[in-house]
């Protein structure tokens, strides 16, 4: 079974919406990272059972993408980043409403098929040039994040490849073709079973930050205030959690 | 070929029913195939007489207009969509007109879907066909003209019908290239269920979390794809170069 | 409508230069070897091939100069292509129509036009064939209906009717006959059969080497070959010399005597026929009496043509029945003599 | 066509240098343009026949054999990898026993990346070059039957010969598509600088965090694609239709 | 080595069924009308199309039978095609040497042989030239040269010399029978020309509709036709009848005096050359005597073929001179004469 995120110190779950009774109408589109695509279909989902005339769109893709796209003058109410890089972006070009919040964290696990065949204990395995052991691209969130903890407990990996995405890695492991890798816990939370995740006390030291924010050429501000909200509130919260996401920490 | 086997031996057929119930998945599937045809159509349309003047005009600046179309090909799809928004977002060069002009912007509509598709797609036809008409007799060409045929009615009614096998190829491999179309699409069209969302996104989206569902998806596109061609075979292939 | 061409165009190694002149209603024959440039020519009219150099004119429009050039499918043309070029993609009947379709013709009535002109080559109930489906003489006439059917101010045929067996194409050629006989525009018909030239041509045109060489009615040509390609073609043995009054010295060496006074340079033609052969040197009133060896016989019908070389060199055609009494075979030694008055003198 | 416009004139130039000076950006140049070439070069060893026996024998199984041709056309790439990893895995069908046997591993190797690149490129060559074969005239085949020629010595000198402009068009495309191969390559090769990382891994990771740089990096990869093309070209596409 | 082949097979609507036999170094050729189904048992012979029934043996070798089909590569073949078929992307030389390359045989010997046939069928100096820059008869002629090269079992021409202009024609002719005449194998030749026939063949077989009609040596053929077709082809007017006696009563009607007793169903042959035309009813010795209109006069050389239709249809061939004498014109009712003794009959 994927391993639950024990280290997250998830806040009080109580299921109180903060979302207005049926107030809100119209359409939102929210533009998020595809990595959230469970998460926030429920709760927009939720959203649209609480508020019957209001119609929710998502446009799920890699954050660059969607972040491309938004500075194209694309019809988007809500940007849910998953990382601060792309968010940046999108409030260099002036294009955000307000600051940007984290909504959500994630740290990395090491990944390894089911039954862990190459017997990985912790981080330091990574350094076995005899194991075939897949990390992100320094260029990618989960990367960058990677390289940290390295450098912080002072490892020098061995990585027989650097994946353009967590879901490329994932991939790997879940075919057993890599002994380990290097991901969020929330992928491993996703796979299922064919995954089995590590946790590690370096990954402390790269947490990854999800920021959202609501955009000036939104053209239906409330609902979107109204979605941002939910993802915040303790539901939202809640739903993050069990797809192994935790709460910000700060 | 043999990959092909091992996806059918190891799919997870028991997700294939609840993936197949999701309307999501029948309306990717939908718009997959209408927007690939389209695709299909308009460079059939816009490729055929390119590959025209590519193979038979003597026309200056035809190396450069090569290039140009093979320059798809070789653009990495992500990039193909950035600079379809350079000319066709809001901000673009054309888009800002069209906006400014009648409010109407291309991007995250089916049209952009289709022509994401037809800018990735088309040089496939047009290659395809230029090679079958350098290959075909052009002497008919010859026969045609003195019997008072301009050069379109030759084209449409001696080397079209000549070329038919390779144009038939042409447009197979278009067809396939757009309904495989995956980055030029997402991020010149984006993700919307229903208006943008083609079956490969749909895939990739599947990828995320439910990594085996998304085998079986592709392996339904895979099936319907496959059909459509088979049906058609007999249709388009037209005569084959057995003797008789 | 009448056709003046002069045509310039290298091929190859060869430089291809020809005047021609065509009337409304006339029939010009082109003749020559192969490899002559007769091909070429009407490629060149046909606007197919654009000419180096030269003028070619229908009527009062001007389809080649040095600063224009009608495309083909404006010049209103009839071709019938060496190949035939018939449209693999289309049946036999479309392939007529085609022409008809490109001016326009509604398409029910193009095929019936199509269909009639398929019966006059005797192509009746082929019209639903491909063009693979046809025999070879059955493609030669269908590419020949397809280029009479549409009424073109310049027909150009070469060699239409070179597959055609001996029965059908005389029946084609009499079709061919009566249709050209009637047709209002100028006609280029190139043939390597005399006859066909003959019977269909007003005028003959023989080109050799890319230049035209002999001009004239079929008569004049056939009576009066001027080169050794045309007298071949005609069936006679030329023999240029110098007229010494009733006596011509030959270029190769000997003489021939003549019936009429001779003077200057002159050519000599034999008919095969009038041709004697004799294995001892005959007394008689011929005058003309050579040694000559049999380099090769041809049978040919009940006759046999007999090559001599020699000091004259002559063509004989000798019964088979003499052929075989004589015990003639290559290399056998013969007299060949020839009654001067058999014998026709013209100047060079 | 008019998107690459757009493309060139925002291209951030100023970037192209410092892109250049990048080492990797070398590596996965070189690695890009020999891989491809490399699945080129396999799939028409490959395909070529492949295509004869589509287009000329009359064996049973035919459809089944284009059909299984066509698959990595419509397969999603990152479908085809997976796939290639079914078969040709540590954990693979064929995979498992050349580990067991010779400890010998082909994915993440360059070997994976020309594996993949042909798997994905190879349909393209083999549908335009069946499509050519159909086109052209059968009847020179027999010719040479009557010289004497076998059915491979006909296909090898005379068949090919004559369908030569589309088996070039067919090699352009099989080459654009492996050039530009991404999913296929990233899922089944992975990604690491120098034994696998090609010019698209490298854009679209460029892509991720300084998306200027990527657009420079891309058209570093058309310019030298498209070079490759021209210089190719005269000696390739062979007769030419336009009438002489 | 010999041929032995029955061709059954269906061409559409056409059922060929031809049996045939050709000795070691025999010619055979075979003629008939446009869509007879030459080509169709050649291309059977070939190998490239497989009979509906019937059998094909070369010597001891069963090439084709109900069990059995050797392809065209296995057979030991040298064919020209009706349409030449030179493969566009080789040059004359390597079209030519392409068959010895094909038997194993280096490409610098090869060349050469190629070259020595090039110059053999007068192609000297054209081995670099690309097919497509060739004229019509000199195609014809390297497809010939590529036939002849290798030393096949079987050589199978169709219509080899048909493009060739009348000097070429005698020339690669006796190029081509000079090698016939030292060549092992078996030959069948398909050609419309008679002459060619005669002059190349040992034997004849008459192919029409897909059924052989007639047999024999080239001079029988041309004695004693046995179908209109033939007739037409070696210049005869064929009359069938019955005999009775020194007169033959023609199926058409009227009757013929010959000169030979003659029984039962016979065919009468008259050359159209010893018919002779009157306005006016002769008297004298000729007992043939038959009213007729001439329908159609065709200049030939210096002579006029004329086609008459009456009680007995006829062919004459008068002088161009007594034909301008009579004032003769399509239409004028004339006398046919011809002499008993130059009528030839023989059974049907
Ligand atoms: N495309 C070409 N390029 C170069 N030379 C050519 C080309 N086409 C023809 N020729 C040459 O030009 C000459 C004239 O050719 P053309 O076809 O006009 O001859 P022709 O008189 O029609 O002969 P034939 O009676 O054999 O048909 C020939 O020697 C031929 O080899
Ligand atoms: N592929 C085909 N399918 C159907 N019918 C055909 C095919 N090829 C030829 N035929 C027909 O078969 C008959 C015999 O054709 P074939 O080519 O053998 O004639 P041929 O005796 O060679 O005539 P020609 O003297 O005109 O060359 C013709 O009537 C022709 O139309
Ligand atoms: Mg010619
Ligand atoms: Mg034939």
């Amino acid at each position: 079974g994927g391993s639950t995120s024990s280290g997250a110190a998830s806040s009080s779950s109580s299921a109180a919406s903060s979302s207005g009774g049926g107030a809100l109408t119209g359409t939102l589109t929210v533009f998020a990272a595809a990595s959230l695509t469970d998460v926030f279909t429920d709760l927009g989902d939720q959203l649209m059972a609480d508020n019957p005339d209001l119609d929710i769109t998502f446009n799920f893709a890699g954050s660059s993408a969607l972040a491309t796209q938004i500075t194209q003058g694309a019809p988007a109410d809500v940007f849910a980043s998953a990382n601060q890089t792309q968010m940046t972006v999108v409030t260099d070009a002036g294009l955000a409403e307000g600051d940007p919040t984290v909504f959500t964290e994630n740290v990395l696990e090491i990944a390894v098929p089911q039954g862990n065949p190459a017997g990985v204990t912790g981080l330091s395995d990574f350094a076995d040039p005899d194991l075939t052991l897949a990390i992100c691209a320094p260029d990618v969130p989960c990367g960058a994040a990677a390289e940290q903890v390295f450098e912080a407990a002072g490892i020098t990996a061995q990585p027989d490849t650097l994946e353009e995405d967590v879901r490329a890695a994932l991939t790997k492991v879940e075919l057993g073709e890599v002994d380990a890798a290097l991901v969020y816990a929330s992928d491993v939370q996703a796979a299922g079973d064919q995954v089995e995740g590590i946790e590690f006390p370096e990954a402390e030291d790269a947490v990854n930050e999800y920021p959202i924010c609501t955009l000036t050429g939104s053209q239906n501000p409330e609902a979107a205030q109204a979605f941002v909200d939910l993802v915040e509130s303790d539901t939202g919260q809640q739903a993050l959690a069990d797809a192994g996401f935790r709460s910000p920490s700060s | 070929m043999l990959p092909l086997l091992g996806l059918l031996v190891r799919a997870p057929w028991s997700q294939l029913l609840p993936q197949l119930a999701q309307p999501q998945v029948g309306e990717a599937l939908r718009l997959s195939l209408v927007s690939a045809t389209l695709a299909t159509l308009v460079s059939l349309v816009l490729g055929v007489p390119i590959a025209w003047v590519l193979a038979r005009s003597r026309i200056r600046g035809r190396s450069v207009l090569r290039a140009l179309v093979t320059v798809p090909l070789v653009l990495p799809p992500v990039v193909g969509g950035v600079a379809l928004f350079l000319v066709l977002g809001r901000q673009g060069i054309l888009g800002r007109w069209l906006y400014e002009t009648f409010d109407y912007t291309i991007p995250f509509t089916t049209t952009a879907v289709v022509i994401a598709e037809t800018f990735v797609a088309m040089p496939f036809l047009v290659i395809s066909v230029e090679g079958a008409l350098r290959a075909a007799d052009a002497r008919f060409e010859d026969a045609a003209a003195t019997l008072g045929a301009d050069r379109w009615t030759t084209f449409r009614r001696v080397t079209l019908p000549l070329v038919a096998p390779g144009v038939a190829a042409g447009a197979v491999l278009c067809w396939a290239r757009a309904l495989g179309e995956f980055g030029a699409t997402i991020t010149f069209a984006g993700n919307f269920p229903g208006t943008t969302q083609t079956m490969p996104l749909a895939v990739y989206l599947a990828l995320q979390s439910n990594p085996e569902g998304a085998i079986v998806l592709s392996l339904v596109l895979l099936a319907v794809s496959l059909a459509t061609l088979l049906l058609l075979r007999d249709r388009w292939l037209g005569r084959s170069g057995v003797p008789t | 409508m009448s056709l003046r061409a002069h045509v310039v165009v290298r091929r190859g190694a060869l430089l291809v230069d020809v005047e021609l002149a065509v009337a409304d209603g006339e029939v010009l024959a082109v003749l020559g070897p192969n490899g002559a440039g007769k091909s070429t020519v009407l490629r060149v009219l046909a606007g197919l091939l654009a000419p180096d150099g030269g003028r070619v004119t229908v009527g009062d429009d001007v389809w080649d100069a040095e600063d224009r050039h009608v495309p083909a499918h404006e010049r209103s043309l009839g071709m019938v292509f060496q190949d035939h070029l018939l449209f693999p993609h289309l049946s036999t009947t479309d392939n007529v129509a085609f022409g008809l379709r490109t001016r326009g013709v509604r398409k029910a009535e193009a095929r019936t036009a199509a269909a009639r002109w398929l019966a006059r080559v005797g192509l009746d109930g082929f019209g639903d064939r491909r063009p693979t489906q046809l025999s070879g003489g059955q493609a030669q006439r269908a590419a020949l209906a397809r280029a009479l059917v549409v009424d073109p101010r310049l027909l150009l045929l070469d060699e239409p009717l070179s597959a055609l067996d001996a029965r059908t194409r005389l029946t084609v050629r009499a079709e061919l006959r009566r249709h050209l006989a009637e047709f209002a525009g100028c006609t280029v018909l190139v043939s390597h059969d005399p006859v066909d030239a003959m019977a269909l041509a007003d005028r003959v045109l023989v080109v050799e080497d890319g230049r035209v060489v002999q001009e004239g009615t079929p008569a004049e040509v056939a009576r009066m070959p001027r080169t050794d390609y045309v007298a071949r073609l005609v069936g006679l043995s030329l023999l240029p010399g110098v007229g010494r009054g009733r006596s011509v010295e030959l270029d190769c060496g000997g003489a021939v005597a003549v019936a009429e006074d001779a003077q200057g340079p002159v050519f000599v033609a034999v008919r095969p026929g009038t041709v004697a052969l004799y294995l001892a040197r005959p007394d008689g009133s011929p005058r003309n009496v050579w040694p000559a060896t049999l380099v090769a016989a041809t049978p040919h019908g009940s006759t046999v043509r007999c090559d001599l070389d020699g000091e004259v060199p002559l063509t004989a055609d000798v019964t088979a029945t003499a052929f075989a009494e004589l015990g003639l075979q290559p290399g056998t030694r013969v007299w060949a003599s020839v009654k001067a008055s058999e014998v026709a003198v013209y100047p060079r």
